[in-house]
């Protein structure tokens, strides 16, 4: 077992579940948006952490890719969740 | 390598990661917490490098540091009071009602409960020997894959499937953006300081881009990261007050929206035609076909991820102009960057 | 010389670190945002010396990146949008 | 000789990164951080890139670290000027 893989792997749940607990908890749409992508951030560093192999060997390239697309994705579910929070407010101004 | 200062540093940067990420959720102030995230994202593309996933850095430094920054800043900007749903005085908020206290307890609880759980989990799967039998497959069919970056071996020859379906999904999130209404009104043109600035940065950018696309097949690179440099090109322009950002108009808009998904379609349906398996390129063309798919994704992922930052429907530049020069004198030398260029 | 590479990233990542407090302790959001910004070239100081030390010469790319984007932040940060009805 | 020239060069440069942090730190005032930052860590990344490129001995690499130092320049005088423009703005209108 490689102490790099565990620390990074740890730190990945921990932010997970600050980021699901940030996701459930803050009032604010838009807090609750970076919430769900700290969430991702700490899912991704997990999946970076399975895939290392220290220093000499190479890395499990799968992984990488997941995340690769994963980071492509979460930025653009970003941006339609902030389109969805400023028609919800437009519609609240609207009232 | 030392065997000492490595997990050191290790330490410092998850300390400083995990810090981010707790104080960028910790606050209430809305600007804060973008700002909190964005210096997370930075920190993030280090850790990256640090454990050997270049590729990913590559992504996260072009998406982190220069789209989903720009993106959330826009939005917190636009916002004269905070985004919440509702009432203001909303109890989650203030937390000073009992049902509110043991509410956020509950959900720290649980919470910390999965954090645990995925902890275990994970903790066990390390203690075994790791299965490298996919790892393995990779690295022995990577010379028929056409290309010798492992990553851009899975994504476009051994899981083409997933990557085609990615840029769906880009596709029908843009498609969602459209649906919900016009594009955010963009920038005051920049003061001369930036402008001289961008004069020079988005040539570059553009440049980067075709670099990274090219290194993709066998170096760290590819599609999506010289997609989201490509992107960064355009929200640069969009900052710098300029309403052409580089997307084409109209029913050309459409086609390099769809460019990606279209041209993999066609290569897996061509192939199956031929009689081999849908997206099972011949290897003594895989080399080059990934690489046609590639533009053809990169500049995909560009349109969709620049459209995703304008927030809506792209007006057209000519309404653009007219509405500007209605405006009068704040945007004059807007105007007269749009001639030149 | 691997002890000193690994002796200066460790010394820049004490330098991304303090600029780290500097971040949460504001005061005002201009300071925070020249702190991200300490932040980043002490990022691109570090790809630079991992380049070096875990052999792998595409993380002077990601450096690259970091670098040309460093200005997007502020930019966006400091913009002023056109409202929507002018 | 490259050697100890490039850790000199290396080890000057996290110096002045970290007197750049410090300054961050300490200083009283926006300002007076602006001006002590922009220095500090352009002289300390410059110092680094020295250091690097006389390591490597590579002039593809040499040119990218040489436009690395260049980015950053223009960048962080670009958002120096942008953040003190803000805070002066804020200032001078509310």
């Amino acid at each position: 077992m490689l102490t790099a893989q565990w620390m990074y792997g740890l730190a990945g749940c921990v932010i997970m579940a600050l980021g699901l607990r940030g996701a459930l908890l803050h009032a604010s749409l838009l807090q609750r948006i970076v919430a769900i992508n700290v969430m991702g951030a700490g899912v991704f560093m997990l999946l970076v952490a399975v895939a290392y192999r220290g220093p000499v060997l190479p890395p499990d390239p799968l992984p990488h890719a997941l995340v690769l697309t994963g980071i492509v994705v979460a930025v653009s579910a970003t941006a339609l969740a902030l389109a969805l929070a400023r028609r919800l407010h437009a519609e609240q101004e609207d009232d | 390598m030392s065997p000492v200062s490595l997990p050191l540093f290790d330490a410092l940067l998850l300390f400083s990661i995990v810090g981010l990420a707790w104080a960028s959720l910790a606050t209430t102030d809305e600007r804060r917490s973008v700002i909190l995230f964005i210096a997370f994202g930075l920190v993030l593309a280090v850790a990256w490098g640090r454990l050997l996933a270049p590729d990913v850095a590559l992504a996260e430094a072009a998406i982190g540091a220069g789209l989903s920054g720009a993106l959330l800043l826009g939005a917190v900007h636009r916002q004269p009071r905070p985004l919440s749903p509702g009432s203001t005085n909303d109890s989650r908020n203030q937390g000073a009602t009992g049902m509110g206290v043991v509410l956020r307890w509950v959900v720290t609880l649980l919470c910390t409960a999965l954090a645990g759980t995925l902890a275990w989990a994970l903790l066990h799967a390390f203690s075994s020997v790791p299965h490298d039998m996919l790892p393995r497959a990779i690295s022995g069919n990577l010379a028929a894959s056409g290309v010798s970056n492992p990553v851009t071996a899975v994504l476009l020859n051994f899981r083409a499937y997933d990557t085609l379906l990615e840029l769906a999904v880009l596709l029908t999130a843009v498609l969602g953006i459209f649906a919900l209404g016009q594009a955010n009104p963009g920038y005051q043109p920049a003061g001369p300081v930036f402008d001289s600035l961008v004069r020079w940065l988005v040539p570059v950018l553009i440049l980067t881009s075709g670099y990274l696309l090219w290194v993709g097949a066998h170096a760290p690179g590819g599609a999506f990261q010289a997609g989201a440099i490509l992107a960064a090109a355009g929200v640069v322009l969009r900052l710098a007050g300029r309403t052409r950002i580089g997307l084409p108009e109209g029913f050309m808009l459409r086609i390099v929206m769809a460019a990606g998904v279209g041209l993999f379609l066609l290569v897996g349906l061509t192939l199956l035609l031929l009689g081999r398996p849908f997206l099972g390129y011949p290897p003594a063309w895989a080399g080059s076909l990934i690489l046609l798919i590639e533009t053809a994704a990169m500049l995909s992922i560009a349109a969709t991820l620049l459209l995703a930052f304008l927030g809506g429907r792209p007006e057209s530049p000519a309404h653009a102009a007219r509405t500007e020069s209605a405006n009068t004198t704040a945007s004059n030398s807007g105007n007269e960057e749009q001639t030149r260029c | 010389m691997t002890e000193l590479f690994l002796l200066s990233a460790l010394g820049l990542m004490l330098s991304l670190f303090l600029g780290l407090l500097r971040v949460l302790l504001g005061p005002g959001i201009g300071d925070r945002m020249l702190a991200t910004q300490l932040i980043g070239t002490a990022g691109v100081g570090i790809l630079l010396l991992l380049s070096v030390l875990l052999d792998q010469s595409a993380l002077i790319d990601v450096a690259l990146l970091l670098a040309l984007l460093a200005a997007v932040a502020a930019a966006a940060f400091t913009g002023q949008q056109k409202t929507q009805h002018d | 000789m490259i050697n100890i020239l490039s850790s000199i060069l290396i080890l000057s440069g996290v110096f002045f990164y970290l007197a750049g942090s410090i300054g961050l730190l300490r200083l009283p005032d926006l300002y007076s951080r602006l001006h002590a930052l922009t220095k500090a860590d352009n002289l300390g990344l410059g110092l680094l890139i020295a250091g690097v490129a006389l390591h490597s001995q590579d002039l593809l690499m040499m040119l990218k670290l040489l436009l690395i130092w260049l980015a950053v320049l223009a960048a962080s005088a670009t958002s120096a000027h942008l953040i003190a423009r803000q805070a002066r703005r804020q200032e001078t209108g509310s």
